[in-house]
């Protein structure tokens, strides 16, 4: 697609992002990640239908961005986690690793009911157990999957935007 | 005490710590060696200083000394520049040596050429006559071949390294020897006074050829590209601290050569001839660098990276030359200015490193990048000192690699208008080469640290390594220390260098670049605050390391786990080796390395699918060695061949050789009659 | 106006530079992504949201691998410290600045190149594979930027016959017409190249990319946290900023204080700002039109910005 | 138009002809080369008409609109249609690679600036001192014509060094006679509707562009 028709459409689409209601309830997190909080997104063995709904959370139409979150490469770089899908076995040490790579102060945030309680996998055999098993859970997203808007809820509640 | 006794009891003490070291137990040689060499080098030190003070000459003579001609020593200010750059490598390689002993410098031998070497290297530039001036190189090349050789009886790669050396240095030797024999016979005497004397009236084709020879010899001692091939194999199988004395001084009197019989002996000359010594520069810097950024053995990385130093002294020669040719003094003498000084830095530079490398040997057992890793942890003062050599030699201000380069680029730019067609094109060519190389510099040099002294052990060896001897940490810490000073004060030394070259060439006016601790070009619009940089980046460090501290809410660092993307393990063998870091190097720069790779996969049995192995090999040699040396040598092997059907072994053959040969000579001799 | 008064408003002067490059860098980097934000249809993160970033990471814990050695906490500390001089001695919003006689081209040059050198060095100190990765890219790229580079600086400095960046700012403002010269448009071209690939942005490399086998300048620093990070971050915005302002400088330096006394270097400050952020739209809205070439890719790009800098150095040659 | 504005704009279009045949160098995708084909005929144009108008050479001023009309409108839509078949073609596989063949571009400026450095002594006015630039536009032009496989490249080769001969022709001399120009531009459009043909021809001989190919012809 030639530079021209780019133009063309970025002009046609002026802005695709949907204005939401002030946030109302502002969850208690870490008082330094007001207004500026960058994730490291961790799959922890989910169906890729919760990565869906952050892909989309993060992209133009709910644009988590514009409330100060971040998903960044590093878990050095990262304020916190979000883990999605049940423990897997292959997942539960590298979970533990990237939240001992994160400095504080550090959230883990659980997205999704596998997440929360293993959801449809509870007591699977490859499954060790619910994110809240492995490592410490500040925040909690259930729905399967959940809805973006609930997302970007659990996060204004921590940047408080 | 005058200065021409300073001299000779130099020589003498010399020559007794040869004596001296062949003669003494093993225990003690090489220290009480090293002692009266430093002694050796006080003397002629001082007497260097007193003829760059006085700016008068130190004339010698002896008649009796060497039978025929005598000995016949005149120390001038450029000489004077010359034997204070070997001192103050000699100095610290000397005692660097007193901790290697045990790596083969203490035995009879080496205790016997050390010295007699050191003092060699001070007296060559003293030489004040062609006779005097051979016997000394010469003596320098055996002394030296005779230290690349020490460690002969284990490797059979220091032999072919010796022979390589041997075959191109004496060739050179030839090369020389001829030139100066055509200006000799030319000329009454042979001293250098009387060659320079008439050297003005021979016709252009003889001074031509006098040059080129010249140029063809000294370059192969300075390790010019295309005669650099004995470089990067003596100079890794000679001892550390005999590779540090090679390549920083001895190299650097290969571009003394040049400078006496271009400029001194021949006075200039026709421009082309400092083109093709601009030229040959480029080339050298060039392929140096780019060899030094892929090798992986770390002393071949740094013969390597002298070629590649001595092309940039040389671009400033062949700069100054150019200049000279057409008529601009200044520019002239600031081109050859730079070229000293890049001469010095890296006589600094590159001993602290060899140094620092052969440290690095006698820790670990290996010079091989991709077995070392970790050492800046387990040899923390070694470590830093390397790391400050090769900052030095990436040109990174406020140390001295950075003043060399600043001056050469500065010759270069007030040069790029010189109303010369073939001047105004080479000159921003010379400077892309520059540029590419100190780019490639810094690819070799972050290599040669990063993989070297951080991360962690590649093998049991880098593991095992513990800091060296005092001595040995000493030795480089005085060369880094001149690194510092000579990068924060040029200044110092300044003076001393434009008295060097007004020497040369003495129409030009003092440029005096010394303004206080500052770097002014008079007549030109250039100006550097050495001191003031070094000073506001200093306060700029230690203000942000304050302010770190003060906002850091929790200033102690939490030790963690290297972020591996939550891997169960962490090993060595997942770092990047030397290898793989100059992999993006090698593969821009294909066409010119040709790198010979092969990779093999072998499976298990059951499935395809699971691999067992991969091995990759990879090696880059010499292109120039393939294409130009190989196929000679492999002629020369193939006559060998043919003559060898003469030689049956029956006693009675070679007789009758001795027959035919008389048989013949007596008939053309009725023939003739 | 007597010399003591001189030398306290060059280093006000300075001072005000380096914060505005400090300051302006983090802003700056907000607008460029604010622009992307809004090319893409998005309403983007605040413009300060950089800001907020870094002071959240100075109030993080500190982490250092178990293998690093004293390179890595001190790189962050000296690329901001290089920078900052850099900083202090260019032209900018002065002339004049302190300690100008010797803010020299090729000096500024090989200011900059200390910092990305330690943080190469940075990059492999904790043994792990990225950095190494990242390393050898960033090195190499530099590598194959220097010849352009210091061709550009041959072919800009043929006006003053000087490398000396205040001399060269000078000889515009003497000589407007030297501007549409070809020599110094090519060069300038040569030069936003060079600046592009130096500062990492694309299509060089991706600063936003979250794939660790494409980044170049992402991967050496993948091991820093809290405040170290901080400073990285702080510290390649002001690279940006004042390699931005150098560019502005040479292109169009009008504005720029001349004469030493307060209201001019204001002046000179505020038109500063005005056309960096300029530049940086123009940037900002280029790289939403581009993507990431090739690691293999980028020697062509290089080659075609020396290309460029030789055409202005022979072209120079011509026209004079 | 005052003198320095004259030079500095006669010497800002001839550079950008100069620039024109490096970048087709650089670009791979042949619409690209096309389009910057057409600003190079665009900057040809410019340079005629400043130096007619400058000595108020009526001829010169026509051929300057001729130029146009030809060289940066016709004949490009021309190999656009030749384009149009398969718009994705690429120049993908060069003789010499891109930077090499780039560096060889600044290498032939070079030569390009020693050679004319006797000539340009000749004719010092400001349009002479410009001549190199000419003569290096139509090196490149020849180095694209050697290194590059595809015909529509060659296309372009071809008319790279016709903009640098015309080039040539504009500063050194008054200007090159009307009618001479006007049989050179004839002649170049005839190569062109032939190259044309002759590459249609080689897409439904073999399907592609690539002379390389045309020793499949030969027994």
């Amino acid at each position: 697609m030639s530079a021209q028709n780019l133009w063309r459409s970025l002009w046609r689409v002026r802005r695709v992002t949907e204005a939401l209601a002030p946030d109302a309830d502002a969850t208690a997190g870490p008082e330094e990640l007001i207004g500026s909080l960058q994730l490291r997104h961790v799959d922890a063995g989910s169906c890729n239908g919760c990565e869906l709904e952050i892909a989309s959370a993060f992209g133009p139409v709910y644009d988590a961005e514009r409330f100060g979150a971040r998903l960044v490469a590093s878990p050095r770089h990262a304020d916190g986690l979000l883990v999605t899908g049940p423990v897997t076995r292959n997942m539960a040490v590298p979970l533990v690793k990237t939240l001992e790579a994160t400095p504080h102060p550090r959230i883990v945030i659980a997205v999704g009911d596998c997440a929360c309680d293993c959801g449809v996998f509870r007591g699977g055999y490859g499954v060790v157990g619910s994110v809240g098993d492995v490592v410490p859970v500040d925040a909690s997203i259930p729905g399967c999957p959940p809805d973006p808007t609930a997302i970007i809820d659990a996060l204004r509640g921590i940047t408080r935007r | 005490m005058t200065a021409a006794s300073l001299v000779v009891s130099g020589a003498v003490l010399g020559l007794t710590a040869g004596v001296g070291g062949a003669t003494l137990p093993r225990r003690s040689r090489v220290a009480v060696g090293a002692v009266l060499v430093w002694g050796a080098c006080a003397l002629e030190a001082v007497a260097a200083i007193h003829v760059l003070v006085s700016g008068h000459r130190v004339v010698l003579h002896s008649a009796e000394l060497l039978p025929f001609t005598g000995v016949n020593l005149v120390l001038t200010p450029l000489g004077a520049f010359f034997v204070l750059l070997v001192a103050m490598v000699a100095v610290p390689a000397t005692l660097h040596g007193i901790g290697y002993a045990h790596h083969g410098l203490d035995s009879r031998m080496a205790a016997f050429a050390v010295p007699i070497f050191v003092t060699v290297l001070l007296l060559v530039p003293a030489a004040g006559s062609v006779a005097t001036f051979m016997v000394l190189w010469e003596l320098m090349a055996l002394t030296s071949l005779s230290l690349v050789l020490v460690d002969h009886g284990r490797r059979e790669a220091t032999r072919s390294a010796g022979t390589w050396y041997a075959v191109i240095t004496h060739i050179g030797a030839a090369a020389i020897l001829t030139a100066f024999l055509i200006l000799a016979a030319h000329s009454g005497g042979q001293s250098f006074a009387a060659l320079r004397l008439h050297a003005r009236h021979l016709a252009p084709v003889v001074r031509a050829l006098v040059f080129v020879l010249a140029l063809v010899g000294f370059g192969s001692k300075a390790g010019v590209v295309p005669f650099h091939v004995w470089l990067p194999k003596a100079h890794p199988e000679a001892p550390s601290p005999v590779s540090a004395l090679m390549s920083g001084a001895m190299v650097a009197l290969g571009v003394y050569g040049i400078i006496l019989v271009g400029d001194v002996i021949l006075g200039g000359g026709s421009l082309w001839w400092w083109l093709v010594v601009l030229a040959l520069g480029a080339v050298s810097a060039l392929f140096g660098s780019l060899h030094a950024a892929s090798s992986t053995d770390m002393k071949r990385l740094l013969a390597y990276s002298t070629t590649d130093n001595v092309g940039l002294a040389l671009i400033g020669l062949g700069a100054s030359g150019l200049f000279d040719a057409t008529r601009h003094p200044q520019l002239a003498a600031l081109g050859l200015v730079a070229a000293l000084v890049l001469l010095l830095n890296h006589a600094a530079f590159k001993g602290a490193l060899f140094l620092s490398a052969g440290s690095v040997q006698s820790a670990t057992g290996t010079r091989d990048l991709d077995q070392l890793g970790g050492l800046l942890r387990r040899m923390p003062q070694t470590g830093a000192l390397f790391l400050g050599a090769a900052a030095a030699i990436c040109a990174l201000p406020p140390l001295n690699g950075f003043i060399g380069e600043w001056l050469l680029f500065q010759s270069l730019l007030h040069g790029a208008d010189i109303g010369n067609t073939a001047g105004e094109i080479a000159i921003p060519l010379a400077v892309a080469a520059m540029a590419l190389t100190a780019g490639l510099t810094v690819v070799a040099f972050v290599k040669a640290a990063g993989i070297g002294f951080l991360g962690r052990p590649r093998s049991e060896g880098a593991d095992a390594a513990v800091e060296v001897p005092g001595t040995m940490r000493l030795a480089v810490g005085l060369l880094v220390g001149v690194c510092v000073v000579l990068g924060v004060v040029p200044t110092l030394v300044l003076p001393a260098v434009e008295r060097a070259v007004r020497a040369v060439l003495p129409r030009v006016a003092p440029l005096s670049l010394a303004h206080g601790v500052d770097l002014q070009l008079v007549g030109l619009r250039g100006v550097l605050e050495p001191a003031a940089l070094a000073a506001a980046m200093a306060g700029a460090l230690f203000g942000l390391g304050a302010l770190r501290r003060a906002l850091a809410r929790r200033p102690a660092p939490r030790v963690a786990e290297a972020w591996g993307c939550g891997r169960q393990l962490q090993t060595a063998r997942m770092q990047y080796t030397a290898t793989s870091f100059a992999e993006p190097v090698q593969r821009v720069f294909d066409d010119v390395l040709r790198p010979v790779q092969d990779l093999d996969v072998s499976h298990v049995a059951e499935s395809r699918y699971f691999i067992e192995a991969v091995t990759f090999h990879n090696a880059v040699d010499d292109g120039i060695e393939r294409g130009l040396y190989r196929p000679v040598i492999g002629a020369v092997r193939r006559w060998g061949q043919v003559a060898r059907q003469l030689q049956p072994g029956s006693v009675h053959r070679y007789l009758a050789y001795g027959l035919g040969a008389l048989v013949i000579v007596l008939t053309a001799l009725t023939v003739i009659r | 106006m007597n010399a003591g008064s001189h030398t306290v408003v060059a280093v006000i002067a300075s001072c005000s530079q380096v914060v505005a490059v400090a300051v302006g860098g983090l802003v700056l980097i907000g607008l460029m992504r604010k622009v992307r934000a809004h090319l893409e249809g998005r309403v983007g993160a605040p413009i300060l949201q950089p800001m907020f970033d870094v002071r959240k990471l100075f109030r993080k814990e500190r982490l250092r691998p178990d293998q690093a050695t004293w390179i890595f906490p001190l790189a962050p500390v000296v690329l901001v410290a290089t920078v900052a001089v850099a900083a202090a001695i260019t032209p900018l919003v002065t002339t004049g600045p302190a300690l100008s006689t010797g803010s020299d081209f090729f000096a500024l040059v090989y200011l900059l190149l200390v910092g990305s050198t330690l943080l190469a060095l940075a990059g492999m100190d904790a043994g792990t594979a990225f950095g190494g990765m990242g390393s050898s890219r960033a090195v190499t790229i530099g590598a194959l930027a220097e010849p352009a580079l210091l061709v550009t600086i041959l072919a800009l400095s043929a006006t003053a016959h000087s490398s000396n960046l205040p001399a060269i700012v000078r000889a515009t403002l003497a000589d407007p017409g030297s501007v549409a010269t070809p020599q110094r448009l090519f060069a300038l071209g040569a030069l936003l190249v060079v600046i592009v690939a130096e500062s990492g942005r694309l299509p060089v490399d991706n600063p936003a990319t979250h794939l660790e086998l494409t980044m170049v300048h992402e991967a050496m620093i993948l091991e820093y946290a809290g405040p170290d990070l901080a400073f990285v971050t702080v510290g390649e915005a002001m690279r940006l900023t004042l390699l931005l302002g150098v560019f502005v400088n040479l292109v169009a330096p009008w504005g720029i204080a001349t004469t030493t006394n307060v209201a001019a270097v204001a002046v000179g400050l505020v038109t500063l700002v005005a056309k960096v952020a300029v530049v940086g739209l123009a940037l900002a809205v280029f790289e939403v039109f581009t993507a990431k070439l090739r690691l293999f890719r980028l020697p062509e790009l290089l080659a075609g910005a020396f290309v460029l800098a030789l055409l202005g150095v022979v072209s120079g040659l011509v026209v004079k | 138009m005052s003198a320095s504005t004259y030079a500095s704009v006669l010497g800002l279009t001839a550079a950008v002809v100069l620039l024109c045949a490096v970048v087709t160098l650089w670009r791979r995708t042949l619409r690209a080369i096309i389009r910057v084909l057409a600003v190079q005929g665009l900057a040809l144009a410019c340079v005629a008409m400043v130096v007619g108008l400058r000595r108020h050479d009526t001829g010169l001023i026509v051929v300057a609109v001729l130029v146009l009309a030809a060289k940066a409108i016709v004949v490009p839509m021309l190999i656009t249609r030749v384009v149009r078949h398969d718009p994705a073609s690429r120049e993908t596989q060069p003789l010499v690679n891109v930077p090499a063949s780039l560096v060889a571009a600044g290498a032939l400026t070079i030569l390009a600036f020693a050679v004319t450095r006797s000539v340009t002594a000749l004719v010092p006015t400001p349009a002479g001192r410009l001549i190199p630039l000419g003569l290096a536009a139509m090196l490149v032009g020849f180095f694209a014509l050697v290194t590059r496989r595809k015909a529509v490249s060659q296309i372009v080769g071809i008319l790279l060094v016709d903009n640098g001969v015309a080039l040539v022709a504009f500063l050194a001399t008054a200007g090159v006679p009307l009618i001479v120009e006007l049989g050179a531009s004839l002649d170049v459009l005839l190569a062109v509707v032939v190259l044309q043909v002759l590459a249609a021809r080689l897409r439904s001989l073999l399907g592609s562009f690539d002379l390389d190919r045309l020793t499949e012809l030969h027994d």
